[in-house]
């Protein structure tokens, strides 16, 4: 190895590791390996003067690889790397030991096996750091421009906050209008407040901001390319366009439940579910005066085995629905039977009490004895089984309203196959993480709000507009993004373009390419997320990882294998 | 655990995301484990190489456990839906060879699996106390 | 039945369905692979002993891509062909497939469960042979007895490479069996079990069982049995067999949803 | 195109194992181990397989040459020959025949061998010859 001058620091970390870890004894052991040059311990390499420490030794010693031996790479490596450097080293010439949680945590009562295992990890990584290489992190443009995918309350909300920062905001809508699921609604809990005055400015906004292209109505057709260079391809006025985009955000909403074999639905007048009667409820009001009684039955089609989830506001429309009705008509009977209420949070709560005290009532029933419509063509009573005094009751009923679930939009694989983004439960898009990335996909650039992903109510279709236009905006405000240099690389010559690795990555980062007549394997580094899937398939190792590659850890099994 | 004074060697490839986490996890529980175990980080257990574990193997490593996210929990997707059918088809090539195919060891230890990690670990380590030293080495 | 082949062979050339047809010759009393091209004489083909034409047709092709080659194979020939086209090495599109199938002898000398090309030209098909005594006595033993049977096997290994340099499928540029940082140069025998295993694990999707490695392997090591033992473990995985369809991915590539493990056995 | 399957035998050592260059367009492109030869049936040793590889590499010398202030210049073979034969006639004055030592190979015919050693024997004089295929 062209001369590799290893600088190794072992860390005390107070009595964390030095408490059972011989320190002093791996230090005189590491100044034995190979190419090691400088070797010291620290009380907490991790300070102020344990970082001083190891800026002045890369200087004073020459040295052109760093070993810590310390705690955990997953919250320390970043800071070492900087101090690297810092001292004009590159960050990729260093190699992290954990003698920590992998070993004195875990081996409190065996202090000289901690030490023995101790000086083998270190052995490990210092076999490790001779083989690896400088590298330079691949810099990408990204354009200032984004596409969102979905001109609902959640994709216009993204849509704004991004024109108003002045990102070029495509809004891609299917249908011929703006607004989406909201559109259709009569009144909005828990203000009761009407629809249309709350939607109807924001697509005014969203029409008039002239920082957003409103291409409407518009199919999605194709989406190649990575973050910060996206080709959307949209059919729009009978032809083709495509989009030149940094970012893409989904907002593509979800649709009601229409539940076809379900108390009748379909083959009955008057068995309707909310929306139908959010709909009729727009029109006019006369038809309430003569109703004798409304019954409501909730959880429709979901919370069963085929449809496990609970679509969480669908309780708060049926309990605002009942009320209207009953504050419009005080001598009908409206009844709301559930399997159990979802009234979360202050308002909520608030408005589950004002419809009860408003007369209506809120009864409990099981699946395993439903309600039963009796009436010809169109309902005329309803007999149910009350569990709390286990008897049954028959009521005046001459609309059914039937609660049902949004269900996941129809063409979701669709626009997952193009996107490359992975579906979850009930087909809504799976996010790349539940608390710490709820807005982001896995695959960079390509974000998501509202009931794309989960059934959420307007407030939280607005909520995650904004998040997911912030996130958006990350990338396209530094107009550059940085990849870790941990990605992929082909040894051209070695590859014989047998396309083995290209099926086995799972973000499509590799394709098979012609330079001057020799057919191999690429990978695009902006889309590659260094996983390493692809050089575990290659046989004959023409592909490697960055700071993975076989020699270096071949030689970590041959020290292991050796030292013992 | 059987005290037959044959300490293994054992090799783990844990994966950034899940496993090695779980194992931090293990740390900073101050969960005890024997010391036989060596851990070698890769990004994502996909990463891991059949021939990487026949090398270990074959270099005298006793035990080898590969350790990646729970299906379905892949930082990468489904990166780990490789491993699985890597490593069941390795432990059938290993048995069809006479090695025990018990000293590979494929299992999944999510980031808060701090217990699951050691259960794993003292599980692994005890067994192949008990089917000896590796058989390829040895005479 | 070498008739017929003869009579399909000379169709082809003289009414120009195929520029060049690769078969066997006995020329001066061996047998070599041998390219006839029209106005050939047909009279020295023979059809036994087999040779492997999987490399040969991808050798030719690397020469003329555009060559319409018809290429008389047996089963394994017919599978190993798929399975190089599924990985780019040859096309066949410009392959015309003379299926030969083999008798119960010639199934018998490589021990071959599938003796029979996907559609068979000449010949008919017969039963495979689905184990011999040599793998029955290997899966019988226990681990330690298997493990002292391989162990025994293939400290014979010249580390000659035959057995990689006659396999259809072992397509790499670079073997990694030649990098020092996996077999140390000038160890004889290899290291036991990293080169075979390695090799039986990169040709346990690949592997048609043609016999060439044992055939092609001086020291007379059962790799037969070896790869008759990794193919059933395989397809006890998996529901896919090499060189079936062209367009069937190899299951250790996709995800769990493409390709999954059999019920009950992972 | 044409692709030819020449018999020939390894030139390698004394065991004689035979196997077809496969010719395609007058350049050798690989090796396939004549299975019907009583000798090596089918199988060949390491040496056997890349045989033919020295055939069309580029380090491969193909002219005589004489080195020349540290640098190899080609040269005619009679100048070459010329050369060599003052030389040894030089050496074997100054230091005597037993100062030789003459290496043969296995990619010599017998007749080229035996002349070898009538040279060492007969003009230099001395027994240092042998060969390095003595298997």
């Amino acid at each position: 190895m062209a001369d590799v001058r290893v600088g190794v620091f072992i860390c005390h970390c107070g009595t964390n590791i030095g408490g059972v870890v011989d320190v002093p004894s791996v230090v005189e052991y590491a100044r034995a390996l190979p190419n090691v040059i400088y070797a010291e311990n620290n009380l907490y390499t991790c300070s102020e003067g344990g970082l001083a420490s190891i800026r002045e030794k890369i200087a004073e010693h020459n040295l052109n690889r760093v070993v810590v031996a310390a705690c955990t790479p997953r919250t320390h490596e970043p800071l070492f790397k900087n101090t690297c450097e810092d001292a004009g080293l590159n960050r990729y010439l260093f190699e992290f030991v954990n003698i920590r949680e992998h070993c004195s945590w875990i081996h409190m009562h065996a202090k000289d096996d901690a030490t023995e295992k101790a000086k083998q990890l270190v052995a490990m990584g210092v076999a490790k750091v001779q083989w690896l290489q400088p590298q330079q992190e691949y810099e990408g443009d990204v354009l200032k421009a984004s596409a969102v995918i979905g001109g609902g309350i959640a994709g216009m909300t993204s849509a704004l906050s991004l024109a108003n920062q002045g990102y070029e905001v495509h809004l891609i809508e299917r249908e011929k209008e703006l607004g989406g699921l909201v559109k259709s609604v009569n009144r909005l809990f828990p203000t009761n407040v009407d629809a249309d005055k709350v939607i109807t400015p924001i697509i005014e906004k969203a029409k008039a901001n002239k920082n957003i292209r409103l291409h409407m109505p518009a199919e999605l057709k194709d989406v190649k390319g990575f973050i910060g260079d996206f080709d959307v391809t949209i059919y729009e006025n009978g032809a083709d366009n495509v989009i030149k985009v940094g970012t893409i955000i989904v907002a593509t909403g979800a649709q009601e439940l229409k539940p076809d074999g379900f108390y009748n639905y379909g083959k009955m007048d008057n068995v309707v579910t909310q929306l139908d009667l959010e709909g009729k409820l727009k029109q006019d009001k006369k038809w309430i005066d003569d109703l004798a009684g409304v019954t409501m039955i909730n959880c429709v089609g979901c919370r069963i085995p085929e449809r496990t989830y609970c679509s969480r506001f669908c309780c708060i429309t049926a309990i605002k629905n009942a009320w209207i009705l009953r504050e419009a008509n005080p001598k009908a009977k409206v009844v709301v039977l559930h399997r159990d209420l979802m009234a979360y949070g202050v308002e909520f709560e608030e408005y589950y009490r004002k419809a009860m005290e408003a007369g209506v009532l809120f009864l409990r029933y099981n699946l395993d004895k439903p309600p039963q419509i009796i009436g010809k063509e169109k309902p005329e009573k309803i007999k149910i089984h009350d569990e709390l005094t286990d008897s049954h009751l028959e009521l005046p009923c001459d609309m059914v309203v039937l609660t049902t679930p949004l269900v996941s939009a129809r063409d979701n694989e669709a626009v997952s196959k193009m996107l490359k983004v992975p579906l979850g439960d009930g087909m809504f898009f799976l996010e790349a993480h539940l608390k710490l990335r709820p807005v982001e996909f896995a695959t960079d650039g390509v974000y998501v709000a509202g009931s794309a992903r989960w059934p959420v109510d307007i407030t939280e279709s607005i909520s995650q507009g904004y998040a997911a236009a912030a996130k958006a905006a990350i990338p396209m405000s530094s107009g550059k993004i940085k990849v870790e240099a941990i990605t992929s690389f082909v040894n051209i010559g070695e590859c014989i373009a047998c396309g083995t690795c290209v099926l086995a990555c799972p973000f499509n980062a590799i394709s098979v390419v012609d330079t001057d007549g020799k057919m191999h394997a690429q990978v695009n580094e902006a889309m590659c997320k260094g996983c390493g899937t692809c050089v575990a398939t290659c046989p004959s190792g023409a592909i490697q990882q960055k700071g993975c590659t076989d020699q270096q850890i071949l030689c970590m099994i041959e020290t292991l294998a050796g030292g013992l | 655990m059987i005290d037959n004074g044959f300490e293994p060697k054992i090799l783990a490839f844990c994966c950034n995301w899940c496993s090695y986490a779980g194992a931090d996890l293990a740390g900073v529980s101050r969960l005890q484990m024997p010391p036989n175990l060596r851990v070698i980080r890769v990004m994502c257990s996909g990463r891991v190489s059949v021939e990487w574990v026949i090398k270990a193997f074959s270099s005298g490593m006793d035990g080898v456990m590969v350790l990646g996210c729970h299906i379905g929990d892949c930082h990468y997707i489904d990166g780990n839906h490789r491993t699985k059918k890597r490593f069941v088809l390795l432990g059938k090539l290993l048995g069809a060879l006479g090695i025990e195919p018990d000293r590979l060891c494929l299992d999944w230890v999510s980031a808060s699996e701090g217990q699951k990690f050691q259960d794993v670990v003292t599980k692994f380590t005890s067994r192949v106390k008990e089917l000896g030293p590796n058989p390829i080495v040895a005479a | 039945m070498i008739d017929k082949v003869r009579q399909i062979i000379s169709d082809l050339l003289d009414r120009g369905e195929a520029d060049a047809v690769l078969a066997l010759a006995n020329e001066h009393g061996n047998v070599q692979p041998y390219l006839y091209k029209k106005g050939d004489s047909l009279d020295n083909l023979v059809l036994w002993p087999k040779y492997s034409m999987g490399p040969i047709v991808q050798s030719i092709q690397n020469a003329d891509p555009a060559l319409k080659l018809a290429v008389v194979v047996r089963g394994c020939d017919d599978r190993a062909l798929v399975e190089l086209a599924k990985r780019n090495q040859i096309s066949l599109f410009n392959v015309r497939i003379i299926g030969l199938a083999c008798t119960e002898a010639e199934a018998k000398e490589c021990a071959c469960a599938h003796p029979y090309p996907r559609s068979i030209d000449v010949g008919d098909k017969i039963d495979g042979i689905v184990s011999s005594d040599e793998l029955a006595e290997v899966s019988g033993k226990d681990y330690g007895g298997r493990l002292q049977f391989w162990k025994d096997a293939f400290a014979r290994c010249i580390k000659c490479y035959g057995c990689r340099n006659g396999c259809p499928l072992c397509i790499c540029e670079d073997c990694v069996l030649e990098d020092d940082a996996w077999v140390k140069a000038g160890e004889i025998p290899p290291p036991f079990p990293i080169f075979h295993l390695i090799r039986a694990y990169h040709l346990s999707d690949k592997c048609v069982e043609c016999g060439e490695c044992q055939s092609s392997c001086p020291m007379d090591i059962p790799l037969t049995s070896l790869y008759a033992m990794i193919r059933e473990e395989f397809s006890g995985l998996f529901d896919y067999m090499p060189g079936a369809d062209e367009d069937r991915k190899s299951p250790l590539v996709t995800s769990l949803e493409e390709e999954p493990i059999r019920e009950g056995t992972a | 195109m044409n692709c030819d399957f020449v018999l020939t035998t390894c030139p390698y050592c004394g065991c004689g194992c035979n196997f077809y260059l496969q010719v395609i367009d007058g350049k050798v492109v690989g090796v396939v181990p004549c299975k019907t030869h009583h000798v090596s049936r089918g199988t060949l040793c390491i040496k056997g397989w890349s045989a033919h590889q020295f055939v069309h590499n580029e380090n491969r010398i193909t002219e005589p040459l004489i080195k020349k202030d540290g640098k190899f210049e080609k040269v005619s073979w009679d100048e070459a020959l010329d050369y060599t034969v003052r030389r040894m006639l030089e050496i074997k004055e100054k230091s005597g025949p037993d100062s030789f030592g003459f290496l043969s190979s296995a990619k010599c015919t017998n007749e080229e061998n035996y002349l070898l050693m009538k040279i060492s024997r007969g003009v230099m004089g001395t027994n240092n010859v042998d060969h390095c295929a003595r298997l």
